[in-house]
């Protein structure tokens, strides 16, 4: 039973991201990440990772989405001629070949042990790994610096020079 | 002593490299100054070294586990070719100040004349053979800044990269052989290698023996890396000199020498050394036949001389080719500062344009003379006794074709040699070329080369001794000059070759004198080519580049293909692990 | 929380990155714009010489008392030969990058920001090379890369710097999901992200040896992407050429040699595998060094050039690895580590110099064009202090003696021989000869430079300044020094190089 | 019993993966490359917890998670505003018409 809300949960997350890289236009494809992301949450959530289901429900469906939004509407969505610069079977069937070969080899990596450790997504965090938190502010800032100094206003006088 | 002496006959030209270096090029007097004292000081103390020969390493440092002791060994080998580096190297400095007068650049210049002439005696000093390598590459990378030194012009430009590019494959040559040596006997000691050479496994040493050969072979320009010496001629001339008869060139044999003793037991290998030594002889000789250009004729001679070198060495001569190599230096830095004498004066280099030079600059056409009929082998100058000793050597242990042709070979020098002689000084005046007397620098370099040619020849006996005595491992025979000459002298041999010589002599003045202008006719294609291997060179380049232009097709600059790369390489590294697995 | 350790090495630079962003950031009305710019420099750099303090004491306790381990709650710092190592180089590079960006930034708009992200890129590599835990690798590594973003495209009115800076984005993105997928196998497989207990769970037999091969082909791809092996090299051409050339220098000597420290420290805790993994490296490094060659030789733009010449450098170093993976020759490994050293040094000193050059002759005059090879024609006669430097450091990774490339090649050279491995030695002929192949295209440019008849750029050049001719003046006297006495940096290649061999267990 | 819950959510890691990879290759738009690196990112989310479950360390599972969910919404933006700039400069958003640097 369980594994039938797997299967739904997971399918439908694997063929919204196929829908999402395919569509024409990249509002639609956003609202299909935001649904892969709740799926995904969803999966989570069944895995009895609570709380990281709801953080991915809010970052990844919230957050990331209103960025794309946002994004979008800055620079306008263009319709896109669909037509990629790599041929398609040559880009499917590197990725086929090396997505079932690495999942073959990594499939047998299925055994299950009982819970030894803590599960709780906080005591973990802020407790055993409180580095990563850390470095993870250094991260941010290094993020704010980047959007900062990409975006911030346009330099008068300054002027694109073109070579040759 | 010893090490002090052997330290400042390394350090001291490259002190003064440095020094010229700071002087700045605003200051050209104190520049000249500086480098001719510098030069002319390591000459005197390179001559000082002689009494300090030895077998032991004069200096020891040790460096490390990759890199061996660090050692210096005076012997006689090494004091030899140190003093023929640093007395020519200095008389080509001494020239300098006349030829090399109002450049702009004479801090590199000097700069690098004088660091090349360092880095040839810790070549020759060097007791091991990372220093060997060491040195080998810096002569190498010094050879390229002078040959490029006019780098305005392409065609000085391409030489340089030529001859870089040429010499440092040989250069790999080297490597190989030095560390599979290493591999084998854990030590980089020359002295180690020369011991215990017949303690190695076979296939070693004939691996080493054979990238010793490709090695000295790109460096001394022989077959069939002959191609790079004759585009060198861009350089300007005292630096022709300086790499023709002082440094670069004879690295290559003192490599062959050095080990002679090590590889002589490798089966083919003194067959392979006489044919290259043979081979190069004979096609450079014909190439200088008809050549036009004075130094590029010059050239081919140097090349063919070294053939002979190379040759005596495949013959067993050890001594022999290194008793011509010290003629061959003294005589060809003659022709090839007085050729720059007459360049600088009249600002060609083509022969076709010369003629009857010798009435305006009549020391210049003497000493010329004397350096040619050295060249051509005639007595008693003292390119006649150690070419001699060389035919009379390889009469004795080389099949007698070989012989026969060497001796053609010296025939064939008599000729272009003559053809050179006439064409630059003697004969009617093609073109009106205003040509002023050599300066006083120019005069006293040349002289004194002039005045070397006649009597270097004296010193085999003491040489011999030399040799013999700090060289145990090479058991050369002990000979006295009187020995030798009555040796050479009554020989029916000698007769003979003096005979072909003459013949060479006579044939140019019956037949050359009047074709000499003349294009090559059918000969001309293939020196053209350099016999084919020209093209070869061409080929690579050519090859490379396109190799090089189909490859960047592949840096699309496309993010997708970018990434298609990322994927690809992961795909077939998870294959290479599945299926090693 | 003691300073004077290597945590200090690390907090000195990313909490003076804030401050000196902030310093940047002070009210209009109290100082002027100049006084402000001049204030973040001194401050960034002085925050940098600070640094050295507890560097210098982090070495002696090293030397002293060997490994050195931290831990924040369950998350541990292990400082062994290869961390000082690295955070020396780092350290060593970045304070003479700060220098010369003095001048080379100067009135650049965002100085503040560069000079905050230099800083913070700096501390984060140094924690890198420490970090005992393979998530907390990660995420060092996501940071490093996050602040190195901004840094590439830099000159954000410059279409190109933005292309280059798209690129290094996705592809570093893309590959640090691939390195995500290879912790979380290893995580199935050990329960465990601490490197010393992977490293012991995976030992046993109850794990499968497949999936493990599996995470270490996630390992090396997804690392390899900043290492620039060929093929996932594709960004770095790009990022090297359009970053400013402080950044160019510590993209080039830094970045890519800690992308590898953190491949390397990856796939050391799958034990077993050594052989697989050199095998792979040594294929890596043939195909860099050819390909980097070959497309070395034919670029018109100076740092394009320079870029390409990494991968051929990066090669040398691989190989050197994988002699000593493969054939357990230590050696091998001390060669690789000097040679991480020399490149950082000559090729952090090539892109200075072209800096320099760049710095007189464009962005005097206001211009922030690419610097192309006919423009470097006569430098040398206005600016001899950079083309002396430039060829130095050309010759020096052309592998020419008396310089210090050659020398660490050398090593390299001289474990491979040891091998007597045929296939060894055939590939240590193939980089001799690549060696040779590289002086066609380093050689011309040194010519150039020392041409009588200057290029138009040149002679409508403006000065240099001290602080961008001092970290040219040191390095060119290190890239000599150590051409002369290798032997002065054997005692932190050859603990590196040990600690190496014990990581893989040889 | 091939079809246990664990075993379907590798395969759903596994098809996250290579559509994502896949969508890498084949999208054009810049945008929409940022966009599918979040996809990727599901994949490695789901994978980090899957293995934190089997491995029973959950909690380890969950934080790593959390870090990266983090991390990458930082890259996100980043990508975000450098590609907003990348359409400002260039006028477009294409990859082959933003491919100024080859060779």
């Amino acid at each position: 039973m369980e594994s039938i809300q797997y299967a739904v949960f997971l399918l439908g997350a694997v063929f919204c991201a196929y829908r999402a890289i395919v569509a024409k236009r990249i509002l639609s494809a956003t609202i299909y990440l935001a649904c892969i992301s709740a799926l995904v949450s969803g999966t989570l959530y069944l895995l009895g990772a609570a709380q990281v289901a709801v953080m991915e429900l809010s970052v990844g469906a919230g957050l990331v989405t209103i960025l794309l939004v946002y994004a979008l509407s800055v620079v306008g969505d263009d319709a896109m001629d669909p037509a990629s610069v790599i041929p398609k079977p040559l880009a499917f069937g590197v990725v086929g070949l090396a997505a079932v070969l690495l999942g073959w080899m990594a499939f047998p990596a299925v055994r299950t042990t009982a819970a030894v450790g803590e599960f709780d997504l906080a005591s973990s965090l802020w407790q055993d790994r409180v580095l990563d938190v850390w470095i993870q502010i250094v991260l941010i800032f290094s993020g704010v610096m980047g959007v900062l100094g990409l975006l911030s206003e346009k330099v008068p006088g300054a002027k694109e020079e073109v070579e040759q | 002593m010893a090490g002090i002496i052997v330290a400042l006959v390394i350090v001291l030209p490259w002190a003064g490299a440095l020094a010229v270096w700071l002087a700045r090029n605003k200051h050209a007097r104190l520049q000249h100054a500086l480098a001719v004292l510098f030069s002319v000081l390591t000459a005197i103390v390179s001559l000082v070294l002689f009494l300090f020969a030895d077998t032991e390493p004069a200096i020891r440092i040790p460096l490390g586990k990759a890199f061996g002791d660090l050692t210096f060994v005076p012997d006689g080998l090494a004091v030899l070719l140190t003093a023929i580096a640093a007395v020519i190297g200095s008389l080509a400095v001494i020239f300098s100040v006349d030829y090399m007068h109002g450049d702009a650049q004479l801090g590199r210049y000097y700069f690098l004349v004088l660091f090349f002439i360092g880095a040839m005696t810790g070549l020759v000093l060097s007791g091991n053979l990372l220093f060997t390598f060491f040195f080998w590459e810096i002569t190498a990378l010094c050879s390229y800044g002078l040959i490029s030194f006019y780098n305005d012009d392409p065609k000085a430009v391409a030489g340089g990269i030529k001859a870089l590019i040429i010499t440092q494959v040989g250069g790999v040559g080297l490597l190989a052989g030095t560390l599979i040596a290493f591999a084998n006997l854990g030590s980089f000691q020359i002295a180690d290698l020369l011991a215990k050479a017949s303690a190695l496994p076979a296939m070693a040493l004939a691996w080493i023996a054979f990238s010793f050969l490709v090695a000295a072979a790109a460096k001394s320009a022989q077959f069939p890396f002959h191609t790079w010496l004759p585009d060198a001629m861009e350089a300007p001339t005292p630096v022709s000199a300086l790499i023709h008869a002082a440094t670069m060139v004879n690295a290559g044999i003192y490599l062959l020498a050095r080990f002679y003793p090590a590889f002589e037991a490798v089966p083919g290998w003194r067959m392979s050394v006489l044919l290259v030594g043979l081979v190069s002889a004979l096609i450079a000789a014909v190439s200088a036949l008809i050549a036009t250009d004075l130094k590029r004729a010059l050239a081919y001679s140097t090349v063919s001389q070294l053939g002979y070198m190379v040759y005596a060495i495949g013959a067993e001569g050890v001594f022999a080719s290194q008793f011509h190599l010290l003629s061959h230096a003294v005589f060809k830095a003659l022709l090839f500062l007085a050729a720059g004498a007459v360049i600088h004066s009249v600002g060609t280099r083509d022969m076709r344009r010369m003629g009857a030079l010798g009435r305006q600059m009549p020391f210049v056409r003497n000493v010329f003379i004397v350096g040619a009929l050295a060249l051509a082998g005639i007595p008693i100058l003292n390119g006649f006794w150690s070419k001699e000793l060389i035919l009379e050597i390889g009469l004795e242990h080389s099949p007698l074709w070989a012989y026969a042709l060497m001796l053609t070979g010296a025939g064939l020098t008599a000729f272009y040699t003559l053809r050179m002689v006439w064409l630059v000084f003697f004969g009617e005046e093609r073109e009106p070329l205003h040509a002023h007397a050599a300066g006083l620098a120019m005069k006293v370099s040349l002289g004194i080369l002039a005045a070397g040619t006649f009597i270097t020849w004296l010193f085999f006996g003491g040489l011999n001794g030399l040799l013999a005595s700090t060289l145990p491992i090479h058991e050369l025979e002990r000979e006295t000059l009187l020995e030798v000459l009555t040796a050479i002298l009554s020989a029916p041999a000698t007769w003979f070759a003096l005979l072909i010589v003459a013949l060479g002599c006579g044939l140019f003045w019956l037949l050359g004198r009047k074709s000499a202008l003349a294009q090559g006719g059918w000969l001309d294609p293939f020196v053209e080519t350099s016999f084919g291997f020209e093209s070869l060179n061409r080929w690579i380049v050519q090859v490379t580049y396109q190799v090089a232009e189909r490859f960047s097709v592949t840096q699309t600059g496309e993010l997708n293909w970018n990434i298609l790369g990322i994927v690809s390489a992961l795909l077939v590294v998870l294959v290479v692990l599945w299926l090693g697995a | 929380m003691e300073l004077l350790n290597f945590t200090g090495l690390i907090i000195i630079p990313l909490v003076s990155s804030p401050v000196v962003y902030l310093a940047g950031r002070l009210g209009t009305r109290e100082i002027t714009l100049r006084g402000r710019s001049y204030l973040v420099r001194v401050a960034a750099f002085l925050a940098l010489l600070a640094a050295w303090v507890p560097f210098a004491a982090s070495v002696r306790t090293l030397f002293l008392d060997g490994t050195q381990e931290f831990n924040v709650s369950t998350i541990w710092l292990r400082v062994d030969g290869i961390s000082l190592f690295m955070a020396g180089c780092v350290l060593l590079l970045g304070t003479l990058v700060i220098l010369f960006s003095g001048s080379y930034m100067a009135g650049e708009v965002g100085e503040e920001k560069y000079y905050a992200m230099l800083l913070a890129m700096i501390g984060l590599m140094i924690g890198l090379v420490a970090a005992g835990d393979l998530f907390n690798l990660w995420v060092w590594f996501e940071a490093m890369a996050i602040s190195s973003y901004l840094l590439v495209a830099f000159y954000r009115e410059q279409s190109a710097s933005l292309e280059a800076g798209m690129k290094y984005l996705v592809q570093s993105a893309a590959g640090s999901v691939l390195v995500l997928m290879g912790i979380a196998i290893v995580l199935a497989q050990a329960g465990t992200l601490d490197m010393a207990q992977i490293t012991e769970a995976v030992s046993g037999s109850a794990v499968n040896r497949l999936a493990l091969l599996g995470a270490g082909a996630l390992f090396m791809i997804g690392f390899g992407v900043k290492v620039a092996l060929v093929p996932l090299h594709t960004w770095l051409p790009d990022a090297h050429s359009q970053a400013p050339s402080g950044i160019s220098a510590m993209l080039s000597g830094a970045v890519i040699e800690i992308g590898l420290i953190a491949m390397l420290r990856a796939l050391a805790t799958l034990t077993g595998f050594a052989l697989s993994w050199g095998i792979l490296l040594m294929g890596f490094g043939a195909l860099n060094i050819l390909y980097g060659n070959l497309l070395a030789l034919r670029q018109t733009f100076v740092k394009r050039l320079l870029a390409y010449s990494s991968l051929s450098h990066v090669g040398y170093i691989l190989l050197g690895l994988g002699i000593a993976l493969s054939a357990g020759i230590e050696l091998g490994a001390q060669g690789a580590f000097f040679h991480v050293f020399n490149h950082m040094l000559m090729k952090g000193l090539a892109f200075l110099a072209v800096g320099a050059l760049m710095y007189g002759m464009f962005l005097q005059n206001g211009s922030h064009r690419a610097l192309k090879i006919e423009h470097l024609a006569g430098a040398a006669q206005k600016y001899p202090l950079a083309a002396l430097a430039f060829s130095l450091a050309l010759l020096g990774l052309g592998g020419l003696p008396p310089l210090a490339g050659f020398m660490s090649k050398w090593q390299i050279f001289v474990a491979g021989f040891q091998t007597q491995n045929a296939w060894i030695i055939v590939l240590m002929i193939f980089m001799a000869l690549n060696s040779v192949l590289s002086l066609g295209y380093y050689a011309p440019l040194v010519n150039l430079m020392y041409r009588r008849e200057a290029s138009p750029k040149v002679a409508a050049g403006k000065p240099l300044t001290w602080t961008i001719a001092l970290p040219l003046i040191v390095m060119s006297l290190g890239v000599i020094v150590l051409g002369f006495f290798p032997g002065l940096m054997d005692w932190f290649t050859v603990a590196a190089g040990r600690q190496f061999m014990q990581m893989f267990g040889k | 019993m091939i079809f246990t819950p664990l075993n379907i959510i590798l395969f759903g890691v596994v098809g996250l993966l290579g559509v994502g990879l896949y969508g890498l290759l084949i999208t054009r738009n810049l945008i929409k490359v940022v966009m599918v690196l979040q996809i990727l990112i599901k994949a490695v989310i789901l994978a980090l917890v899957l293995a934190g479950k089997l491995s029973g360390h959950l909690g380890l599972g969950q934080s790593t998670a959390a870090t990266v969910i983090v991390a990458d919404t930082i890259v996100a933006v980043v990508g975000l505003a450098l590609a907003v700039q990348v359409r400002r400069r260039f006028g477009t958003l294409d990859v082959p018409r933003i491919s100024t640097l080859r060779g």
